[in-house]
């Protein structure tokens, strides 16, 4: 039953990300100018001149020259068989670029989904089942601060607050001793020491919501017959609670991850930015700046399967919790 | 300081050449020792050349270790690793930027007509693998790319092109090798010196050549296992060029660099960047250590400026001027000096000014093209800036009023280039408007173009570049208002602001004024030979570097200039050169076609307190990229 | 209080298991209290079953909940005490704490509950098995296979077939009736004295209805459980009660014994809501007799020919009825001008389908319909378009079930009345409002109630208004879909009383759509019975209700309690066979 | 349990049918039987303090935005050439005359800016001197809205030349005051009118989907799906960066409006849509279709009314979403871009080292944010808990 579920997920992803990939390419065609006016813009910088032959000769080097279908076809055709393409900008393939990205950033992403889902879960449920007292709105305001604070200004303020009484910069992710080791323990330790503020920033970005939608979902649970049975035979009443409708409310706080995994995405790109984080957000912010259209494809490709698979791991876990889900 | 810049003084480095006494007495680092004694390296005498370069270090003989710590920020930052590896081309800035001394060529000859030359590579120089550097790794960029249009397209580099014709190449013997021109070239050394004419000693042609169809009949299998569109591709991917990435993402590439890449070479998905020592770096101190002192040179990557300001704070920079020398983070490198553990350097800037103002003399718009065109009209704009204000509040009261030229004590600071209407004389100006005609005004006291348009236009600026700029067009938008004329600020971001000047459609641009050190260098502000710089008349320069076959006429005076500028560059004695381009200065201070606010503040840098022989003043340069000159292989981190 | 013999007979024999006395639970609102139980006492036996009976806001079922200390927030019991009377000894559940142990203890153990919906009453996502192994494991030490032995035995008990295979199915898998049972066997998990039973019948087909009652009869007996039946329903009430409290507002108005209850009701309040009971019992008084109707032999003003609904088949993912499911299967009638047609049948038969085609918001799927509004042929109503369906929606109006649900709470009662009238053009301006206070006097509604909102009115009331609307274009027919079912009995003939006498007035059809044998008989000349989306019998309303011919119908009928106890006659229903375990 | 209760409520457990209740009365005399859904949501979301407290804040807001030019003691372009990063300074309201006696009228310290040569941190000492202030004095002059020229502001120095500065300055000397009260506007509008924009794309869209449903409800859902795996940021910057340079400051503005309303209209799409398909099979909808309702008069009369309360409480809820938006895409400044002040534009200036180190009060736009967000959020919350006063 459910592996035919997930088959047929799978499968719907397929139209799915061939539609992504068209909006994706048209995205990165839509501003003016190409990967060459940019490095046009930057060659007059550093007070060279490039002339019209030069200029035609990368472009057709790139394949800008040629009519965008074409251009697209000869990008599209490559990831189908896992060719991402060529990166302009660093003369090296675009998969080259992002593969030593893509750990780290699913590594912000879910330690923050972690966190945000295990700070949100017991706050919610506090301020469900204690509804209207001091408490609720206690968690609830300090939920929205989070929210209301953009993350960008957060960042800075935090990591200015490290090198002021701590005297050390926490941006980056890995102190200088462990970058470019092999992983060990004390490496993941050190990660977390630097990752921590990310986790914090994005993670407060998106704890109201989530507190949010359990209080909502849970109070209406909390109201619903089968906990009165519950209570009528006798179960203590924070384990009924746990057990019964947290147990249920659950529900549509599984499956809005899917819906949390693009916002979280676009959070971390500002978020990493600040903190100097080599995830992939700062590298596609920059590739897009610069056109580098097959990286920046790449990147947004890759940034929008994850939350296609997102979208699936939240179903499947929803069906796994969910009987009723599986056995529709 | 005060720098004086005297062109004769060139003469006076050929041939500077110091050979120590006790010449093959050398020291290495420790590391290199072990090696050595492990047999995995050869002992330091024959890694060296016959006569290494002596360097006095700049303030005393430093030990081995450490490493300095820098920042990278993001994408298209190659040239942080350029300017801090430092330019090693067959000739070097000295470290005041007066004159050009040996490099790599430990002497050279120049013919008369300065069309030939002839240079004596250093015996015995070693590539950074151990291999020989020769005459013939110079012929290899000469003959096999120079002119190879697959390498280069029709456009081989600028620098090496004289009337049409590049450079050509002749082996004397291994160490000697003469480069000719078609015609005289009395900029050529120069040239070399600057960051933009490594070519002749940036490949190795043992390695190299693997990627070159001449040399590798089966090149076509690495390019497709590369996935490179061809083999100039491929090549650049693996041997680098000027001005791109790859140049610093290949360890295996041979260089002559201090430091060389490892494994954390800049490449797109490096999290830092790491350089070790060469261990056949062909300098020494006065004492015969091997240089550099430093063991490792380490750039973190961060995407935002900010993050680098923070590092300096904590004391995590150890010398670093790049990304972190905007004026107003000066206050905050004070405040916090003794938290970092840093000294702040002062860096002698070397633009003309700190912001050009560059009205389109091509408008297409032909009323307001006529009044741009009007010289009363630009002198109007300009004594209606109050730059003492702009200066008070956009610069911390740095600098001085100026407009764009050579810079005050440089043998070309030209009086009336740099000061003539500069001071703020709003009346002057409306009299001066009054005077074109341009009397009409409408209800808010704009003033009127003939065809009874208001007096209006957009002045383009690129926020991300200098937020000063932005801040100062506030102020110089309310000023011109007091003339009657509404100016609006456009902030753009970069790419536009290029497109806008490819396409012609743009009224008024902002853009820092290279050339107050360097004007012959960087002559785009006093002559349109620049086809993105020369922004108050980019028609001009399209004319001119097509001959006459694209972009518009210039004016007479221009074309004036144009000639001097030719002459210039077929003059072979540099005291002529002189003369001719304070002509050219003359021309374009007659012609008044672009104008400023200040003679820029020096910039800051830093450096921590416990790395030494770093000078405390430097310029700043691209030409000059700083702090390269200032050799940082000889600096070192007092133990 | 009164005091009856019966009590003290009670009392006497010692055998009280539940003393509740001078019950008070009150809900503390914003802007005053609500006095939902205000001074209640009743008595609970062992082996005897008590209905408090009432209708709905009487405070039953919050007495029910007190017994636990389970009523939901902000409601507490302010006074009063609920003596349980266990081999060891008394104890005063009233003055325990709500999430003491010692409640927790009694909860489940001595005294279990079951509640009206055994779909939300359950866990949805927990397997039966798992919520009842769990009923045991909080009271008893024994291991999880224990429990589970035991969970299977009970399941055994409430005869749910294969139940080594029910017990881990979820409750979504079961049907209405199963989940009861299911429910029942885990209230039984702990052998508990008393079973508190919350309407547990109220959801269910009345067939379903009986087996129910039958099972907890038996499991009465064997286990000899004092059993509180909280219900609407007398005719249940005379089918199952020993002991009967009736409430009203909060207060008991007369205990009793059943049969005394009935015989000799004492208190007005009592008489009348018997009186209401019975009055369905039979043919309406206020309608012509059956037979005059039957024989006028009028000309049918709608013909139903050979009408099929097949929902067709949906995405396995969204909800909805099953592909290609079939909810009405090739149904043919006459509607007669003049005359009620009453269509039965238990919940899934179609009935509801049916009344949604007639009325135009379904076409069908096969067959045709047609509309003789002057005698002619008229047009098959699923082809109508534009005028001609605009016109037929006329003629041919609805009455919903759901009376809340069926107003528009955003508007007022006048412009929900007039919005028909105007929509059709009939009337506007001050016309429009002398006619929609015409119509609400005529649904027996003063004229002022037109500038208030629906949420201000009682459900009869309500029902009123949705009929002022269907009968404001004069139509010549008025489908009334369970129109009665959500209204309280007593309610329930006057709103049947009222259709009655605008028939009379207006001439109009009913089609009277029902799962309440009760009110079809009251209302109806002739009836229909649907099972399965088929007419299974059809005739006038005297010869189905009492003298079925096929199977089902008899089973169906003979499942109806009546409300008389001294004349008990569900364990002798027909059982149909085919109708399978409901 | 609840519904036994709310049966008890409105009257009528009688029988006795003739009986007309009056609703329940309610201690302060308001009667529910005639009170109209905005009457009853209205009282309901009475109760909610926290969402008062957030309605409260809003309206101040959106006054303070609709009065800038009046509420502002400077015009926020206007700099000071002595008052770069000028911190902020407590108004004294009462003033010791020259008799020493007490007098009120409002006035600061005058300061004198000294600037280090070396580090240029800039200092101010107080000078001793008072400079005076006034109420509804002549300033800098304006044109509310556009149209209406005046020049008094609420509160300005007696001597025009003087300048004070309650919430600092920044570096060019202008008054964090007046441009966080001048960014309001843009800010609040970017709100405002990218929820109109999310609003007509979220209701048509979804409306259509959800009433029409069929193939239309499949393309349209799948859109939506499509849009909402997208992340935001990338969108943003690509369609940020595609607009035309040459657009004046006021296009550019309208065009990053409807790129931020591309969070919104997703969410309200679905909103919509999921209301219209629940709505349209209840009763008293398929009511009004056989009362002979046009489908119009269905749509505009019957269904949408039941959804506007929860489009309006899904909409303010948006609001916030688009402000924050609009600071993120300045922040990569991709944004609006100065002259242009939007809190966004302001706080990108001051994201910066220097500002948290030399200038901490440049943050004020961002106290700004943070509040208005907070008080949209309570209050969307509030009224979604109000939306539906019929449950």
């Amino acid at each position: 039953m459910l592996l035919r579920y997930f088959i047929r997920r799978l499968l719907w992803m397929i139209p799915f990300l061939f539609v992504v990939s068209i909006v994706v390419f048209a995205l990165i065609q839509a501003p003016p100018g190409d990967f060459l006016t940019t490095y046009v813009a930057k060659m007059a910088e550093s007070n060279e001149g490039i002339d019209q032959a030069t200029l035609e000769r990368m472009r057709e080097q790139y394949g800008l020259d040629r009519s965008l279908p074409v251009q697209y076809w000869k990008w599209i055709s490559g990831l189908a068989v896992g060719d991402f393409g060529q990166s302009f900008e660093w003369n090296q393939s675009a998969w080259s670029v992002i593969k030593s990205r893509l750990p780290l950033t699913l590594v912000l992403m879910l330690s923050t989904f972690i966190f945000a889902w295990g700070v949100a879960l017991p706050i919610g449920i506090y301020s469900a089942v204690r509804k209207y007292t001091v408490g609720d709105y206690v968690v609830t305001f300090f939920g929205f601060l989070g929210l209301a604070t953009p993350n960008f200004l957060l960042a800075l303020v935090v990591l200015y607050l490290g090198v002021r009484f701590f005297g050390v910069h926490m941006g980056g992710l890995f102190s200088d001793e462990y970058e470019g080791e092999p992983w060990s323990l004390a490496k993941v330790i050190d990660l977390y020491k630097h990752l921590w503020i990310g986790i914090l920033v994005l993670g407060t970005a998106i704890l109201a919501s989530l507190i949010r939608i359990m209080r909502a979902n849970l109070l209406d649970e909390l109201s619903k017959p089968y906990v009165t049975t519950a209570r009528a035979k006798g179960m203590a009443e924070w384990k009924l609670i746990l057990k019964y409708p947290v147990r249920i409310a659950l529900n549509p706080f599984i499956s809005i991850i899917g819906i949390y995994f693009p916002a979280l995405i676009s959070g971390a790109v500002v978020t990493a930015v600040v903190l100097g984080y080599p995830t992939l957000g700062p590298l596609m912010l920059q590739s897009l700046l610069a056109q580098d259209m097959h990286l920046a494809g790449g990147i947004l490709m890759i940034m929008c399967s994850l939350t296609v698979v997102g979208m699936l791991i939240s179903d499947i876990l929803l069906a796994l919790l969910d009987p009723r889900v599986r056995y529709d | 300081m005060t720098l004086y810049w005297k062109m004769g003084a060139l003469a006076l480095s050929l041939g500077l050449v110091t050979t120590p006494t006790w010449a093959q007495d050398y020291n290495e680092a420790p590391a290199l020792a072990e090696a050595v004694k492990a047999g995995k390296l050869p002992p330091v005498a024959e890694r060296l050349p016959a006569k290494p370069e002596v360097i006095t270090p700049v303030e005393q003989i430093g030990t081995y270790g450490g490493t300095i710590r820098r920042g990278l920020r993001g994408s298209s930052d190659h040239n942080n690793i350029l300017r801090f590896l430092s330019p090693q081309g067959l000739t070097r800035w000295n470290p005041d930027f007066t004159e050009v001394v040996p490099n790599l060529a430990e002497s050279w000859e120049v013919s008369d007509d300065a069309s030939e030359y002839t240079f004596h590579l250093r015996e015995g120089t070693k590539w950074s693998d151990g291999a020989p550097f020769t005459a013939d790794d110079v012929l290899f960029f000469v003959n096999d790319l120079l002119t190879n249009a697959d390498f280069y397209g029709s456009a081989p580099p600028a620098r090496f092109v004289i009337e049409g014709q590049p450079m050509t190449a002749e082996k004397i013997d291994d160490y000697t090798v003469k480069l000719s021109f078609v015609a005289p070239y009395g900029q050529f050394l120069q040239e070399l010196a600057t960051p933009l004419a490594q070519e002749p000693v940036l490949w190795a042609k043992h390695y190299c050549s693997q990627f070159h169809p001449t040399y590798n009949s089966d090149v076509q299998s690495m390019v497709d296992a590369e996935g490179a569109a061809d083999w100039a591709d491929l090549f650049r991917r693996k041997c680098g060029d000027l001005e791109i990435p790859a140049r610093w993402g290949n360890p295996d590439r041979p260089t002559l660099d201090p430091w060389v890449a490892t494994d954390e070479a800049y490449t797109g998905d490096a999290t830092r960047v790491v350089f070790e020592r060469n261990p056949y770096f062909w300098q020494v101190d006065t004492e015969g250590n091997q240089l550099p002192y430093v063991d490792k040179v380490r750039w973190s990557v961060e995407q935002d400026a900010e993050s680098l300001v923070l590092q300096v704070l904590a004391g995590e920079i150890d010398m670093q001027a790049r990304h972190l020398d905007a004026s107003k983070n000066i206050p905050v490198y004070y405040e916090n000096q003794e938290r970092g553990g840093y000294d702040i350097l002062e860096r002698l800037n070397s633009d003309a000014n700190a912001m050009g103002f560059y009205l389109n003399l091509n408008e297409k718009d032909p009323e307001l093209n006529k009044v741009f065109n009007s010289k009363d009209f630009r002198i109007a704009l300009s004594l209606g800036i109050n730059r003492d204000e702009i200066i008070d509040l956009v610069y911390l009261g740095q600098g001085e009023p100026f407009q764009i030229g050579a810079r005050p004590g440089h043998a070309l600071y030209n009086e009336q280039l740099g000061r003539q209407f500069t001071e703020y004389d709003p009346d002057r100006a409306n009299e001066l408007l009054d005077g074109l005609g341009l009397t009409e005004r409408d209800a808010e006291g704009y003033r009127l173009l003939p065809d009874g348009k208001r007096l209006s236009f957009q002045v383009d600026v690129i926020p991300t570049l200098q937020v000063e700029w932005v801040d100062a067009m506030e102020l110089v938008n309310e000023q011109w208002k007091a003339l009657g004329i509404e100016t609006t600020t456009n902030t753009v971001e970069r790419t536009l602001y290029y497109e806008r000047g490819d396409s012609n459609d743009f009224e008024m641009q902002v853009w820092n004024a290279p050339g107050g050190l360097d004007p012959t260098l960087s002559p785009r502000n006093v002559m349109a030979v620049h086809p993105q710089g020369s922004r108050f008349a980019l028609q001009w320069a399209k004319w001119y570097l097509s001959g006459g076959k694209d972009g518009m006429e210039p004016s007479d005076s221009m074309k004036r200039r144009y000639d001097l500028f030719a002459e210039f560059k077929s003059e072979a004695d540099l005291q002529k050169q002189l003369e001719i381009f304070e002509k050219i200065h003359q021309e374009a201070a007659d012609a008044f076609e672009v104008f400023g606010v200040a003679l820029p503040a020096n910039k800051v840098g830093i450096k921590s307190r416990k790395l030494k022989n770093v000078p405390m003043s430097f310029p700043a340069a691209w030409m000059y990229p700083d702090p390269g000159p200032t050799l940082p292989q000889q600096y070192y981190f007092e133990k | 209080m009164l005091k009856t013999s019966v009590e003290d007979k009670v009392d006497a024999r010692g055998d009280v298991i539940l003393d509740i006395r001078d019950l008070a639970t009150h809900f503390p609102m914003r802007n005053a209290t609500v006095h939902a139980v205000d001074g209640v006492s009743l008595k609970l036996r062992r082996g005897k079953t008590t209905c408090v009976v009432g209708e709905s806001g009487s405070g039953k079922s919050v007495t029910a909940r007190s017994v636990l200390q389970i009523v939901d927030a902000p409601g507490r019991i302010v006074g009063g005490t609920i003596a349980l009377r266990t081999g060891g000894g008394e104890v005063d559940i009233a003055t325990l704490h709500p999430r003491s142990r010692a409640i927790r203890a009694i909860r489940g153990r001595d005294i279990a509950m079951i509640f009206q919906e055994p779909m939300s009453s359950l866990s949805p996502v927990h397997t039966i098995g798992n919520q009842i192994i769990e009923s045991i494991r909080l009271h008893e030490k024994v291991t999880k296979a224990e429990a589970r032995a035991r969970a299977i035995e009970l399941l055994a008990q409430v005869e749910i077939r294969e139940p080594e295979k029910a017990i881990d199915q979820y409750t979504f898998e079961f049907s209405g009736g199963m989940r009861q049972r299911a429910m029942i066997a885990m209230a039984l998990s702990c052998n508990p004295q008393v079973l508190i039973a919350d309407e547990p019948t109220t959801a269910l087909d009345v067939t379903t209805q009986a087996e129910i009652l039958d099972l907890m009869r038996s499991l009465q007996e064997k286990h000899d459980m004092a059993i509180m039946f909280i219900t609407h329903d007398m005719g249940v009430v005379a089918e199952i009660a020993d002991d009967v409290v009736v409430m009203r507002h909060g207060k008991v108005v007369e205990t009793g014994e059943v049969n005394e209850i009935f015989a000799n009701p004492r208190h007005a309040y009592t008489r009348r809501l018997l009186e209401s009971v019975v009055k369905l019992e039979q043919r309406a008084e206020i309608k012509r007799p059956e037979a005059e109707v039957l024989a006028e032999q009028t000309d049918p003003i709608l013909s139903v020919k050979n009408v099929s609904v097949v929902f067709p088949l949906r995405g396995p993912k969204r909800k909805g009825p099953a592909r290609g499911f079939r909810a009405v299967n090739d149904v043919s009638f006459d509607l007669r001008r003049g005359e009620s047609l009453g269509i039965v049948g238990e919940s899934g038969s179609g009935k509801t389908t049916l009344g949604r085609v007639l009325a135009s918001v379904l076409s069908p799927s096969e067959g045709g319909i047609r509309f003789h509004e002057n005698g002619g042929a008229g047009g098959d109503v699923g082809q109508l378009e534009g005028e001609a369906l605009r016109n037929y929606r006329r003629q041919v109006r609805m009455v919903f079930q759901d009376p809340h649900g069926s107003l528009n709470p955003r508007m007022t009662v006048g412009q929900i009345v007039a919005e028909p009238l105007l929509n059709n053009g009939i009337a506007r301006g001050d016309a429009l409002r002398d006619r929609v206070y015409d119509l609400l006097e005529q649904v027996g509604l003063p004229a002022a109630v037109a500038e208030r909102y629906p949420h201000a009115f009682s459900g009869g009331q309500r029902q009123r208004i949705c009929i002022a609307r269907a009968i404001a274009l004069e139509p010549r027919v008025v489908i009334c879909d369970e129109a009665t079912s959500a209204l309280d009995v007593s309610i329930r003939s006057q709103v049947l009383d009222l259709l009655i006498r605008l028939q009379e007035r207006l001439d109009l059809s009913f089609v009277f759509i029902a799962h309440d044998i009760g009110v079809v008989r009251y209302f109806c000349d002739r009836v229909a019975v649907m099972r399965k989306g088929e007419i299974v019998e059809m005739g006038p309303a005297s010869q189905v209700c009492d003298n079925p011919q096929h199977p089902y119908t008899k089973a169906l009928i003979s499942a109806v309690p009546h409300p008389d106890p001294t004349a008990r006659s569900m364990h002798l229903r027909h059982r149909y066979e085919d109708a399978g375990v409901s | 349990m609840t519904e036994h209760l709310h049966d008890d409520t409105p009257a009528d457990t009688d029988g006795d049918e003739s009986m007309l209740a009056d609703g329940p009365p309610l201690a302060d005399g308001r009667n529910t039987a005639v009170a109209s859904q905005w009457q009853l949501m209205w009282w309901k979301f009475r109760r909610h303090r926290l969402a008062m407290a957030g309605l409260t804040v809003v309206v101040i807001l959106y006054l303070i935005a609709a009065f800038a030019e009046f509420l502002a003691p400077f015009d926020p372009n206007s700099y000071d050439r002595k008052g770069g990063f000028h911190p902020p300074q407590a108004v004294h309201l009462i003033d010791r005359t020259e008799e020493g006696g007490l007098t009120i009228r409002p006035w600061v310290w005058e300061t004198e800016l000294t600037r280090d040569p070396r580090t240029l941190v800039s200092t101010y000492q107080a000078t001793g001197e008072k400079t005076y202030l006034r109420w509804f004095g002549e300033g800098d002059s304006y044109e509310l809205w556009g149209l209406i020229p005046g020049n008094r502001h609420l509160l300005t120095p007696v001597d025009p030349d003087k300048r004070f500065y309650l919430l600092g300055a920044d570096r060019l000397g202008r008054d964090m005051l007046s441009r966080t009260i001048h960014g309001a506007r843009l800010s609040l509008l970017i709100g405002l009118i990218g929820v109109a924009f999310s609003l007509v794309l979220g209701i048509t869209l979804g409306g259509l989907a959800g009433y029409l449903g069929g193939w239309v409800d499949t393309v349209i859902s799948r859109s939506v799906e499509l849009v909402l795996s997208l992340p935001t940021i990338p969108i943003w910057l690509a369609l940020a960066a595609a607009l035309p340079a040459t657009w004046s400051t006021e296009t550019r503005y309208f065009f990053i409006t409807l790129i931020v309303s591309l969070v919104g209209w997703t969410e309200l799409a679905r909103v919509v849509r999921g209301r219209f398909m629940s709505l349209k099979n209840d009763d008293f909808v398929v009511a009004a279709v056989l009362d002979n309702a046009p489908q119009r008069r269905v749509i505009f009369r019957h269904m949408l009314p039941s959804l506007t309360s929860h489009i309006i409480a899904s909409v303010t809820l948006a609001v916030p979403l688009m402000i924050l938006a609009e600071t993120s895409l300045s922040f990569l400044g991709l944004g609006l871009m100065p002259p242009a002040i939007s809190w966004g534009v302001l706080l990108k200036e001051a994201q910066d080292v220097r500002s948290i180190v030399l200038g901490p009060w440049l943050f004020a736009p961002g106290v700004a944010v943070v509040i208005t967000v907070l008080a949209f959020n309570f209050l969307g919350d509030g009224l979604r808990d109000a939306a539906d006063p019929y449950n």
